[in-house]
């Protein structure tokens, strides 16, 4: 596309601005439209099926177009803005919000030559205007000029920052495996499936991205049964409506990643045909990936009850963040230890033994990557031990004090109000 | 080489634009909060300016590190001390002095870059190499840990900002 | 890699003590046993660590010569360009024969030391901290000595200094101790901020750091040498000022003259802490930098033929004095430690001053010597002040009507209570009110002083070991002849100074005056022993005086850590000196000729020098002078104090003295009262009394007030005429005036940005000038000057019309 | 390519707005945001002169390039992070001590 526009006489840097414009804009635009229509019926069907409800069923088929109902609605809405607000602020906080998520979606790749821009610093790009995203919750909730909307956004604010240490450390592992940051070379570089080879970053990439967009079990954000709205208490009509369509695009963007980073992305078989076939096919893989943990994410979701704020802290500093730590640690070492040697096991397939006959059936790079994953497997399976022993003591040890505790209390202790000891004698 | 030059001006006026005015901003705007938002601006503004100067990760990890937590950290500790957020005076008794000063301090840095230019100083005029060829980030990488390079200073980086964050609990914990 | 091999093997002996001060501060908690095992052990390994290298050192002939080094760098803060001498900063460790000698003594010193404060310290309630402090201070000091360049140096030596203030006030509930801490850390400090500047110059001039990139360079020594200082402003050459600031640096660590007060005071710290840091290894590596820069120190001067460099004649005139004067101080002390204190700025005299006449080795030699025996002194002291500490308690019970066993003991702590023996020594408690010091405690219930030697007396008899070790270390810092290993190096120095003096007068004042230190110290050394030994107790204390129960042996193993020390000290401090003793001196040293002991010590110290330095011949005159002046001054101690009791007033070289002589040396020649007069009181003064009052109230008030007296005078005359423009004038003058004196006040207001903001106009000012400078005609710059004078003083004004600064609280 | 002057003029105006900033405002806390912007002019220079005098030779070469400007402009970050840290907790500390955040009431240091 750059050399079509530079043969038409463009401008090069033009061109090339103009290329991956129209390439960031697209794909960002397809993952924000492409939910919001589709995306969002699954959530409310999912929900309502786990709650043995029918879910949206008027509106089109199955209900399909119960999305732009609700969009009328949001529309239509009286756009309010709070006479003591701060109105730019107020104003500019949804934009960055729906920002901060839509950005990641130009380095996705949705196949191996769909990508918005394969940017070398692509894993890091994505934290950064990820964290922007914090920003918009903050200057909502201190815009709205109401103290819940300020109370909710600093509790906000506290747990995003919190969850997105664990995160950026379990990217952290596969970006040390494939040796690149790069989005597209980190699915390139996976031969193994990284959530076979670190199962656990990939837990904690999935937990904490739980955290991070704010869903069941840490929903306490939002918490709709138990608070007034939070950070977004004051917006009404499409303001509101695009803090909502964040926070649903970015549950489904962190599913997408965890695809990209974990399970491989595009791959699959004749995902690397040429030509529009190959794109095809990895598109469809990407999203059936994304897809599959979407649905675990709601199923999650729906049926995991809410956990307190400070069990929500003391499980991301206390379990997620060390666990993590250590395995980041082990993995290193692992990695720095056996590294794959493609050299030599492709030269063996092209010698032609029975051997390389063998290596030729799986892939030479799939062997070539075996020992590392079986071993970062093992080592992922001692620390799941390691943290297993450690948590059953530690409940244990709880346990035993609980009861210690119980039996040593008078019983008296245990009422609410001590009862009056009747006065003895005069 | 002429004909594309002129987009890498613009590209430049409107980052430079960008900073200055809204660092401008920041020190000239009354309302602290918002001096805190002009300050991301101007920082975006100097990302892009190291993105032009093929420096991509240093541009992330601005991003990152000054808009995602310096900002952000900023903004709480004006939330913490708002009783005093409606200041009416922003400006201390001694801010024309400060003034001169600064502008004092631009022209002899300018007057210092102009006369270095004049006697065409191999520094100043020096022609960046086309392209880094992408090795820019595995460079950087290589060099923060390579013994020979920078690999002590590295890890007393860190040093220093474990130092700091637990000076900081200390300093900032409420006294028991 | 061979992590055995010397040149990996001299990074990793600083590190054991570094990782127990780690260990022993975040994970030993109060657990005194989990402290001591990680210190001592840390201290062990390294000291196996070091003698496995000075042991790698002997068997390498060449140690030192320019091929001859082992060592090691890594890249501390590269410029882009990493290679060697690209002006990069490296870190490294490196083994010459210098430092392998130190490595020989200061780890074994050390560890005797960390032994000795087991039992020491045992009833100390914050013992692991003191062993966590212990342990930083002895990786500071192998780092100072395994470095490899002066930056490395330098990081040794100011954590050594952090240390020592940590330790100096370890007791810190006295208020003595802790304010001796902190004048030991300002007066270093002094001392040390002139030592950084001269590590800057010496890298800006040559560009490195490296003691062998610069000494083992011919043309980077011709260079230093003979360049000009400072543009030629101030005189001397390059050298010459990095010189003075290494020196004045060592005067600082080493304490000399001027700045020598801190150590006295630094007695209020736990006696090893005297023993290690201020006898045996901080302040000896004062000296040793100066041994290690030596080279710089005499570039331009040439030694050999008595020419000596400006730094060479501070080092002399200094380093003789303080020996003089400090010895002569030392025997008018009662503090059994202050005199000790006194006499190792005496002869850490006598090393800066040999090194002022060019005494390399000798200097060397010395400072290992003293390094012993002057720990020995100390540990043996320590030995002898626990002994009536623990004496004064059994007096205290005897007493009160008790026998002097276990019995009477346990007892008496049941009778008092935890509360009137809070810490006692030797049934200590944890004490969780503030005193943990002993010393303290038992002042605490009476006026008694365990440390004052006019309360000793007849301690032979009771401390057999102590007293035989502590003769031993006497006699060595005396300069017994012919057996011990202080009158060796001091015979050494003498030669030295003997050959400099038929070159060069310098080197036979140094001699004169070294001699007569000399004869000080065999005389206050003499009076030390009596009062301590000698003769019969002088009070209950001293009758009492032991380390343990002889019935129930309780606390043995205490005296056992603190008796084992001495004796090993004991015996290198004889014989210690033999390794350099002269093979011209009659029938001993042809003997150890004969069996190949040629003075190794100088030999293989003089390798460390581009230019070995050549071996002074034998010569009977200074081996006379050693022999005189023990004899005198032992004769004279003997005379004076043997068997005699000393009692507080008449005290026997009071009388030898004469009065006024006594006052004078007792009052420490009033050094710490002329620095309170002159130099403590006019700055409070000009603070307190000249600014606000004198100046302000006195001078700027009564010359307002004059100027509008006499204004209104003349305008109330001149009325008649023209009541308007006088009266302008004399409102207007006064007025101006004042608010020049208002802006004055103005300039200190302790708000930071204006504290910036001067910093920062100075710097412009300064950048526009050098840019002035740089462009402009000679002419112009005047001119420009004479207007740049005037924006000051506007400038002043400006700052005038603030508001005046509030009064409450106190002074503005 | 834009020259290395024009950078450096605007790492200038960046300083010295920030060293106004620094110098005039009140609000401790602004204070501090103009000391990142003179950071950042810093970090603007250090990677302006870095990517213009990086040796050609060394980017077509196998060898190492020189990345002194960008890994000191890391360090500024690291710094930078730390003051922020360390700084605004004092600001906190102050603000709890003496409910203030204005510079100049923070004045007692004089005697």
């Amino acid at each position: 596309m750059i050399e079509a526009l530079v043969n038409l006489g463009w401008n090069p840097h033009i061109a090339t601005f103009v290329a991956l414009l129209l390439g960031v804009v697209a794909c960002a635009s397809f993952g924000l439209i492409w939910f919001t229509v589709i995306g969002l019926w699954l959530v409310r069907k999912v929900a309502a099926r786990v709650q043995d409800r029918m879910g949206p069923n008027r509106v089109g088929p199955f209900g399909l177009f119960q999305v732009f109902a609700d969009l009328g609605k949001m529309i239509t809405k009286e756009d309010i803005t709070p006479q003591g607000a701060d109105k730019p602020i107020f104003n500019i906080a949804p934009l960055l919000a729906i920002a901060a998520v839509v950005l990641i979606w130009a380095v996705m790749p949705f196949a191996k030559t769909l990508i918005g821009a394969d940017l070398s610093v692509g894993a890091l790009y994505f934290i950064s205007v990820a964290s922007l995203g914090t920003l918009g919750v903050l200057l909502a909730g201190w815009s709205s000029n109401n103290k819940y909307a300020l109370i909710g956004a600093l509790r906000a604010v506290a747990a995003l920052v919190s969850y997105e240490v664990p995160m950026v450390i379990s990217i952290l592992v596969p970006v040390l495996l494939a040796g690149t940051m790069s989005m597209n070379g980190i699915v390139e570089a996976q031969h193994i499936f990284y959530i076979f080879a670190v199962p656990l970053s990939a837990f904690v990439f999935f937990t904490s991205n739980l955290g991070e967009t704010g869903r069941a079990p840490f929903d306490v954000i939002e918490a709709e049964s138990e608070l007034v709205a939070g950070y977004n208490i004051e917006y009404t009509g499409i303001k509101f409506g695009m803090f909502q369509a964040a926070e649903f695009v970015h549950s489904f963007t962190s599913c997408a990643l965890m695809a990209v980073l974990f399970v491989g992305g595009w791959r699959g078989p004749g995902a690397e045909l040429p030509g529009l076939a190959g794109a095809l096919f990895g598109f469809i893989y990407f999203f059936s990936k994304s897809m599959v943990i979407y649905m675990l994410l709601l199923w999650i979701g729906n049926t995991v009850p809410r956990l307190r704020i400070d069990q929500m802290m003391a499980f991301n500093w206390k379990f997620l963040v060390p666990l993590q730590l250590v395995n980041l640690l082990a993995v290193a070492f692992v990695a720095k230890i056996l590294q794959p040697n493609y050299e030599a096991v492709r030269a063996t397939a092209e010698s032609g033994s029975t051997l390389g006959n063998i290596y030729r059936v799986f892939g030479p790079e799939f062997i070539a990557d075996l020992p590392r994953a079986i071993a970062l497997l093992i080592v992922n399976v001692i620390i799941l031990g390691g943290v297993g022993l450690m948590i059953r003591n530690s409940i244990r040890k709880e346990r035993a004090s609980v009861e210690a505790n119980r039996a040593a209390r008078p019983p008296y202790l245990g009422r609410r109000t001590p009862v009056e000891q009747p006065a003895v004698g005069d | 080489m002429q004909t594309v030059d002129w987009v890498q001006w613009l590209a430049f006026g409107i980052l430079t634009l960008l900073t200055i005015g809204s660092a401008l901003a920041v020190v000239i705007d009354r309302n602290i909060f918002h001096s805190a938002l002009w300050l991301l601006v101007s920082l975006f503004g100097v990302a892009g300016l190291f993105v032009m100067l093929s420096a991509p990760f240093l541009a992330a990890v601005q991003v990152l590190v000054y808009m995602g937590a310096i900002v952000i950290l900023i903004i709480f500790a004006i939330m913490l001390t708002r009783r005093l957020m409606g200041l009416t005076e922003a400006l201390n008794t001694q801010w024309w002095v400060g003034g001169i000063t600064a502008i004092v301090t631009f022209l002899v840095i300018a007057f210092v870059l102009f006369q270095a230019g004049q006697g065409a100083n191999p520094i100043l005029v020096r022609e960046p190499i086309a392209a880094l060829n992408g090795r820019g980030v595995e460079e950087l990488g290589k060099a923060l840990v390579d013994p020979a390079q920078y690999a002590l200073p590295f890890e007393l980086a860190s040093v220093l900002l474990t130092a700091a964050l637990i000076g900081s609990i200390v300093i900032a914990r409420e006294d028991q | 890699m061979n992590w055995f091999d010397v040149n990996n093997l001299l990074w990793l002996i600083p590190i054991p003590p570094l990782l127990a001060f780690a260990a022993i501060i975040l994970g030993a908690g109060r657990n005194k046993t989990l402290s001591h095992v990680l210190a001592i052990g840390g201290i062990i390994i390294s000291l196996l660590f070091a003698w496995l290298v000075v042991a790698r050192g002997l068997a390498f002939p060449h140690l030192g010569h320019a091929d001859g080094v082992f060592g090691s760098s890594i890249t501390w803060l590269s410029n882009g360009t990493n290679g060697v001498g690209s002006g990069a900063l490296r870190m490294g460790v490196f083994l010459d024969p210098l430092n392998h000698v130190m490595l020989f003594m200061v780890p074994l010193a050390c560890f005797l030391i960390f032994i000795y404060s087991l039992g020491y310290m045992a009833h100390d309630p914050r013992n692991t901290r003191f062993f966590a402090y212990l342990s930083l201070f002895a990786s500071a000091m192998l780092t100072l000595v395994v470095a490899d360049n002066l930056l490395l140096l330098f990081v040794g030596w100011e954590v050594m200094g952090l240390c020592s203030y940590l330790l100096i006030g370890f007791w810190f509930e006295k208020e003595s101790a802790y304010k001796a801490a902190i004048k030991a850390f300002m007066t270093t400090r002094v001392a040390d901020v002139i030592f950084m500047i001269g590590i800057a110059y010496l890298w800006a001039t040559t560009g490195t750091l490296n003691f062998r990139e610069i000494m083992f360079n011919a043309t980077t020594m011709q260079s230093l040498g003979s360049t000009p200082a400072l543009g030629g402003i101030f005189g001397p050459t390059a050298a010459g000022v990095i010189g003075i600031c290494i020196v004045v640096g060592t005067i600082g660590k080493s304490a000399q003259f001027p700045l020598h007060i801190w150590l006295p005071d630094a007695m209020e710290g736990p006696t090893p802490v005297s023993a290690m840091i201020h006898a045996a290894t901080m302040v000896s590596a004062g000296i040793y930098l100066i041994i290690r820069m030596y080279p710089v120190l005499s570039a331009g001067g040439n030694p050999a033929e008595g020419i000596f460099t400006g730094p060479m004649v501070l080092m002399a005139v200094v380093g003789a004095f303080t020996a003089l004067f400090a010895a002569s101080i030392a025997f008018t002390m009662n503090d059994i430690k202050k005199v000790l204190a006194y006499s190792t700025i005496s002869q850490l005299g006598f090393m800066m001053a040999a090194l002022g006449i060019g005494a390399y080795t000798a200097a060397f030699f010395h400072l290992i010597t003293h390094a012993f025996f002057k720990a020995l002194l100390f540990l043996g002291s320590g030995s002898v002040i626990h002994a009536m500490e623990h004496g004064e308690h059994l007096a205290h019970d005897a007493a009160h009507g008790h026998d002097t066993g276990h019995e009477a003991v346990a007892l008496a702590s049941a009778e008092h209570g935890e509360a009137s023996h809070p810490a006692e020594h030797g049934h200590a408690q944890e004490a969780h009110d503030a005193h943990g010091a002993h010393q303290d405690t038992v002042v605490a219930h009476s006026d008694f002083d365990p440390q004052d030697m006019r309360n000793m007396g007849g301690l032979f008899r009771k401390m057999p070991v102590t007293t035989w070790t502590f003769v031993i270390g006497g006699a060595s810092l005396a300069g017994l002849p012919l057996i011990t290993a202080g009158f060796w190096s001091k015979d050494e120095i003498f030669a030295e100074a003997w050959a400099a003096g038929t070159k060069n007068p310098l080197g036979l004042v140094v001699l004169i005056i070294l001699a007569l230190a000399a004869f000080c110290t065999a005389l206050y050394t003499m009076r030390q022993l009596c009062m301590v030994f000698a003769g019969e107790p002088r009070s209950e204390a001293a009758r009492y005086a032991q380390h343990y129960e002889p019935r129930t042996r309780a606390n043995r193993n205490v005296s056992a850590q603190m008796t084992a020390p001495l004796i090993v000290l004991a015996f290198f401090a004889i014989v210690a000196g033999f390794g350099g003793i002269n093979s011209g001196f009659w029938g001993l040293g042809a003997a150890l000729k004969g069996i190949g002991i040629d003075a190794p010590f100088g030999h293989w110290v003089g390798q460390s020098l581009l230019a070995e330095p050549e071996h002074i011949a034998f010569n009977i005159g200074p081996v006379i002078i050693s022999f005189g002046v023990f004899i005198l001054g032992f004769l004279l101690g003997l005379e004076l104090y043997f068997r005699r009791p000393v009692i507080a007033e008449s005290d026997p070289i009071a009388e030898f003295m004469g009065p006024t002589w006594y006052r004078l040396i007792s009052n420490k020649y009033y050094i710490e009262e002329a620095y309170k007069r002159y130099l403590v009181r006019p700055l409070t003064w000009v603070s307190e009394v000249l600014t606000p009052q004198l100046i302000d109230r006195g001078i700027i008030d009564r010359f307002l007030n004059f100027l509008a007296y006499a204004a209104t005078q003349i305008g109330n005359f001149i009325r008649a005429f023209n009541t308007t423009i006088i009266d302008g004038v004399s409102d207007g003058i006064p007025e101006a005036i004042g608010d020049i004196a208002r802006s004055a006040r103005q300039i200190q207001n302790g708000r930071i940005q204006r504290y910036l903001l001067y910093s920062l106009i100075a710097a412009v000012f300064i950048g526009a000038n050098v840019i002035l400078v740089a462009l402009a005609s000679g002419d112009l710059v005047r001119a420009v000057w004479v207007i740049e004078a005037l924006a000051v003083i506007l400038l002043l004004i400006f700052f005038g019309p603030g508001r005046p600064a509030p009064t409450s609280g106190g002074a503005d | 390519m834009v020259p290395l002057t024009a950078f450096l003029i605007v790492a200038a105006l960046l300083f010295c707005i920030g060293l106004y900033g620094a110098l005039a405002r009140r609000n401790a806390v602004s204070i501090l945001m103009s000391v990142e912007l003179m950071l950042n002019a810093v970090n603007l220079n250090l990677v302006a002169f870095w990517r213009f005098n990086t040796p050609a030779q060394d980017v077509g070469s196998g060898l190492p390039i020189g990345m002194s400007g960008q890994v000191f402009a890391v360090f500024v970050f690291v710094v930078a992070a730390a003051e922020a840290a360390v700084g605004l907790a004092l600001i906190i500390a102050m603000y709890r001590s003496r409910q203030t955040v204005i510079a100049e009431s923070a004045d007692t240091l004089k005697f």
